[in-house]
């Protein structure tokens, strides 16, 4: 039943006791996720929400046997508490935090490929499997519905502008991940879709892209040999350039990158392209029609 | 953060990297004592922007007399938007041939990536397929020299100059993870008097990690509006249309961006506020919109964390101060949005739930005559 | 037949065009060992002792199918080159320099172990597998003969006096393995006699230690449950303390690493500890004779 | 290398290690003006060896004359064969607790190694095994935040103290790494005013790696006899007895030295001539060793890469210049065996095969009445 995390999944959270942490972590609860234990270096013994604190992930998986991990602990210190989670067997693990240096970011995704663990982020708003109340992360739980439409997405409010529009077309979801606005992310478009490949519960996906990264070009290479109905929606088809990366970003992208590039190797690949994103819930309805 | 060329030398020369000696000069002056020091130089603009080169912004000079009308034709120059406050004066090398050496991070491998080439100089990225040698780089090791060997090997370079590209390309490496670069660039990595030397170079730091890298030089390319606006700790850019944009987080900006323009309208600017954001940046950021004389605004919020109230509270206060004089439409929908509406409304102000709706009205807006 | 390498061993040499790598190129060869290949980085095209060279292991490998690698490289230089030999999936990878940093050996131990490979040494002779005419080391040839009397040793030329004592007295060796005298080596006593405990070739192991460390109490905690007979020659009765390493070498040897602690350990584990040199390989053929 | 306290400790400063302030003094006076400067000090002998503190090497003081009263009787001490050649005078600090922290090598797991207990200072030897926390960390990522924390968290460290400890934990981490240690060690990592300082502290830098280690200070225990066999590449140590050792291996240089007391004699060196020597560095070796009048000399050589025609000409050498004036037995197997020993046997010098001979043989010689 959807990807990643279920009812089955415990939660701890990383920085429980910060603003953040203990605002989401209410939310997380009422969502119905089953938040097992915090942990803030330091602040071991204290109670957030109800949930129990520790003052390392080891003490608080021993005690609870967390799962996953969803951490709110600022860019800088995200290194080090991705470590202390990988390291703790925990999957996934999801950085909420912006501005993590990018250096931390390739160790990070390199230690969870060591680890043979999901990273989701850094730069995420989370992921959330309505069907199993399991939401870690910051969307705002009222936008799910529990369905049969997997979401992937880079960016956060953009999501929910087309989870709620799925919902409110009666389109419910089965996984909505958000793989993170970093140049470094740990899953990727493609990674996501192959889980959602697997899963029986999900009849469709719908990916959020945007322009910049080579991403959605490498999700169009994978969704040629897939059976399920792909609706994309991009933005960006009138945002200025990114900033460039010397004459290395051009080597990497050859060509790659731009709106252009993005759609035209999608709907070659048999993707719907949303060009507006009221027009999102329209088309998946129309390829579960066919599909059904 | 780019940095200047010179600091990007500054930085490499300190690596062990070989680069040729040089000065920073402000003036003709500084340009022709350079040149009597250090004899024929190469006169460069320091600028953010690339391109410099057909721009005119590099110039050679045999006398120090031509070193500083290098200087000064350089510094009168416009180089694609940028003028350069500096030019750096550098012993002009005799170069017998050019690579091209890099490291950036590679998103799809998440690795590090070595990017290196025997046929380097402007044209680098015209260069085929099969010329461009590609190592991704495992962490944590890093790039270790044998592997830095191999490249130098699938280059084809004979036995010195390989040992030297192999010694730079971990240099490079060691600046690259050090410095918490986003690319190290030479192009070109020259051969001149038989020997490597890095003729040109570039480095991308990554802003978030600025705060540990302290001794850096800092360098800005944003205008003074853009500084005004990240100041709040606010995303910011500045295009070229006349509504102004403000929304809640980079995708649905861009969206929003995308919206008005299929409806035939025009952005003048980026404006992310973040998720979060409290009334009183929100406040100072749409006043700043509003002091670049757009058309008309447009408020485009799907509350997640960001709560409606908080975004009718910053549109009242903004109109309160007088500040509201062209026209302004809302779309608000999220947490608190029955309250923030109804504060709108109980100020004469409509807000919109739907996106199109609210992008076609600031459209019709934003073409009708001027006051 | 014996451990380690043998007859089907392909040797790779690096530092094979300096003064030490070429003299023991010849040697080896001169012994029978199939030394296919040389690396010296900016030396690829030459040949030494008939053997040609190439700029990189990579090359080498794909050219000749090295299977293992002996390094005549500087201690400096040790690192980088024992890395690119295990990159190439070369083992065993046999370094010989003394003098190699304690934190680059470290580093190598670690990247071995990462890849699965034998690490020898560093500052090692070698290890030889008389009935394969492998020998990958500086260790004078004539003192081999093939036998069923595995060797391992941490110094050089007490082994080769040792060796030479059971060659003369007829009793043969199967492998004989210089671990290596550094604080940090690749393979330990323990490795060495694990893999002499499943070679059906040999029947006695003798083990050459010396004061310092704990490896001989750890090879004595490991001998009892072997069923092989073992004779140890320890050196250093009568030599004085090694440096100490501030309180935490005392933590950590917690009273053993001297020549008492290291004898009742080995004979506590049915190990006869021979106490002159001279005693070895009649310790030996008594165990024999008896085995046998 | 061991460092000095003092060196030890500018390198925990540098890394960010709370430290005492101090003050390196060469005598009375500048110790005065230290205590005049710091207040109250501790007043320490500055030497390599161990156990300082029960020979008298280390004094309060809380005045300038204390101060510089203590210096003087501390740099008149003989601290277990070693003088003291500058004190380093520090803040006196109020010690409420003492912990113990080190990271160094492990052979075994071939790992570093932290090891820490709450209960440090001079009985750490003799604290319970389970009063010990041991933490093998894995390479390359190195040590890690969070791992430091969980030390803490095993010593049962209160929060802030725990934070404070893992912070230092992870500083002396890479102290050791990038100073190329082989023990970094703070005992005690003192309790004062509430905030971990590091009371005494020592690193032992590997001698293999000095030659990257440029930049720090040089120290050397060896003795003037030492120093002149150590600068021909080869390995000495003196010993008490009364035969002079030379063999070619640590191993079996050990070995001899074992064998020479199993006859009944004593060794008075470990000299390793190592593998290959010539007979330039031999002849000179075996110079040193006569000039410590020796009651007998002996020669062990197991040629494997030793050649035994040079060990013989490096003594016919020795010979011909007249300073062989003791008794000297060789024993000379291995490569070129039949033309060394035919070169000594031919000067009129019996070369053994069997180390045993050999041995008792130079024993005999040792007990004979001098000339």
């Amino acid at each position: 039943m959807g990807i990643l995390v279920d009812e089955r999944t415990k939660v701890l959270v990383q920085g429980i006791t910060g603003r953040q942490g203990a605002f989401h972590t209410q939310q997380m609860l009422e969502f119905g996720t089953r938040v097992v234990a915090g942990v803030t270096p330091g602040r071991g013994g204290r109670e957030v929400a109800g949930v129990p604190v520790y003052d390392t992930v080891e003490a608080a998986v021993d005690k609870h046997g967390a799962t996953a991990a969803v951490l709110f602990v600022p860019g800088a210190l995200a290194r080090d508490a991705a470590f202390e989670a990988l390291d703790a067997g925990l999957s996934p693990v999801v950085v909420i935090a912006e501005h993590v240096p990018l250096q931390d970011g390739l160790d990070i995704a390199a230690f969870a490929a060591a680890r043979g663990a999901a990273l989701i982020g850094p730069n995420t708003y989370g992921l959330c499997t309505p069907a199993g109340r399991a939401k870690l992360g910051i969307p705002p739980g009222r936008i799910f519905r529990p369905g049969r439409v997997g979401v992937v997405a880079r960016s956060g409010t953009l999501s929910y502008e087309i989870v709620a529009a799925l919902t409110e077309a009666d389109l419910g979801q089965s996984t909505v991940v958000g793989v993170g606005g970093d140049r470094v992310v740990g899953m990727s478009f493609v990674e996501v879709l192959k889980r959602f490949a697997k899963d029986d519960e999900t009849q469709a996906v719908v990916l959020v892209g945007e322009i910049g990264g080579t991403a959605e070009e490498e999700a169009a290479e994978f969704a040629k040999g897939l059976d399920k109905p792909i609706v994309a929606y991009l933005a960006g088809a009138a945002a200025p350039q990114g900033k460039r990366m010397g004459h290395a970003g051009a080597i990497i992208e050859r060509g790659r990158g731009s709106f252009e590039s993005k759609r035209q190797a999608l709907e070659a690949a048999g993707v719907r392209v949303a060009s507006l994103p009221w027009e999102v819930a329209p088309l998946v309805a129309a390829a579960l029609g066919r599909a059904g | 953060m780019k940095l200047f060329e010179y600091m990007a030398k500054d930085i490499l020369r300190a690596a062990g990297v070989p680069v040729p000696d040089g000065r920073l000069c402000a003036g003709p002056e500084e340009a022709a004592a350079a040149c009597r020091a250090l004899g024929p130089v190469a006169v460069k603009a320091q600028v953010l922007v690339g391109g410099r080169g057909k721009a005119g912004g590099i110039r050679l000079a045999a006398t120090p007399e031509e070193a500083a009308a290098a200087a000064a034709a350089i510094l009168a120059l416009d180089i694609h938007g940028e003028r350069a406050r500096h030019v750096y004066c550098e012993q002009r090398l005799d170069i017998e041939r050019e690579l091209y050496l890099a490291i950036t991070i590679d998103p799809s491998s998440r690795r590090p990536l070595l990017i290196a080439s025997a046929e380097g100089g402007i044209a680098i990225e015209e260069v085929a397929e099969k010329a461009i040698v590609r190592r991704a780089i495992d962490l944590p090791w890093g790039l270790l020299p044998y592997q830095a060997r191999q490249v130098a090997g699938r280059l084809g370079l004979p036995g010195d100059l390989a040992t030297s590209f192999a010694d730079i390309a971990c240099r490079l490496y060691r600046v690259f993870r050090g410095r918490d670069a986003e690319l190290v660039e030479c192009n070109p990595l020259a051969v001149a008097a038989g020997r490597l030397v890095a003729a040109d170079a570039r480095c991308n730091v990554d802003d978030d990690a600025l705060y540990r890298q302290e001794d850096l030089p800092r360098t800005d390319e944003a205008t003074v509006l853009e500084r005004r606006v990240r100041a709040l700790g606010l995303a910011f850019v500045q295009l070229g249309g006349d509504i102004a944009v403000m929304a809640n987080g980079a995708g649905i900006t861009m969206a929003t961006i995308d919206v008005l323009q299929r409806c035939g309208g025009r952005a003048m600017n980026f404006l992310d506020a973040g998720g979060g954001a409290a009334a009183g940046p929100t406040a100072a950021a749409l006043e700043a919109l509003l002091s670049t004389n757009p058309r008309a605004v447009l408020v485009n919020i799907f509350g997640g964390i960001t709560r409606c109230d908080e975004v009718a509270a910053a549109i009242l206060d903004v109109r309160a101060r007088g500040a509201l004089t062209v026209p302004l439409v809302v779309r608000l929908v999220g947490t608190n949005e029955a309250r923030g509406t109804e504060m709108l409304r109980a100020a004469g102000i409509a807000a919109f739930t739907s996106m199109r709706e609210a992008a076609e009205r600031v459209v019709a807006l934003a073409r009708e005559p001027l006051g």
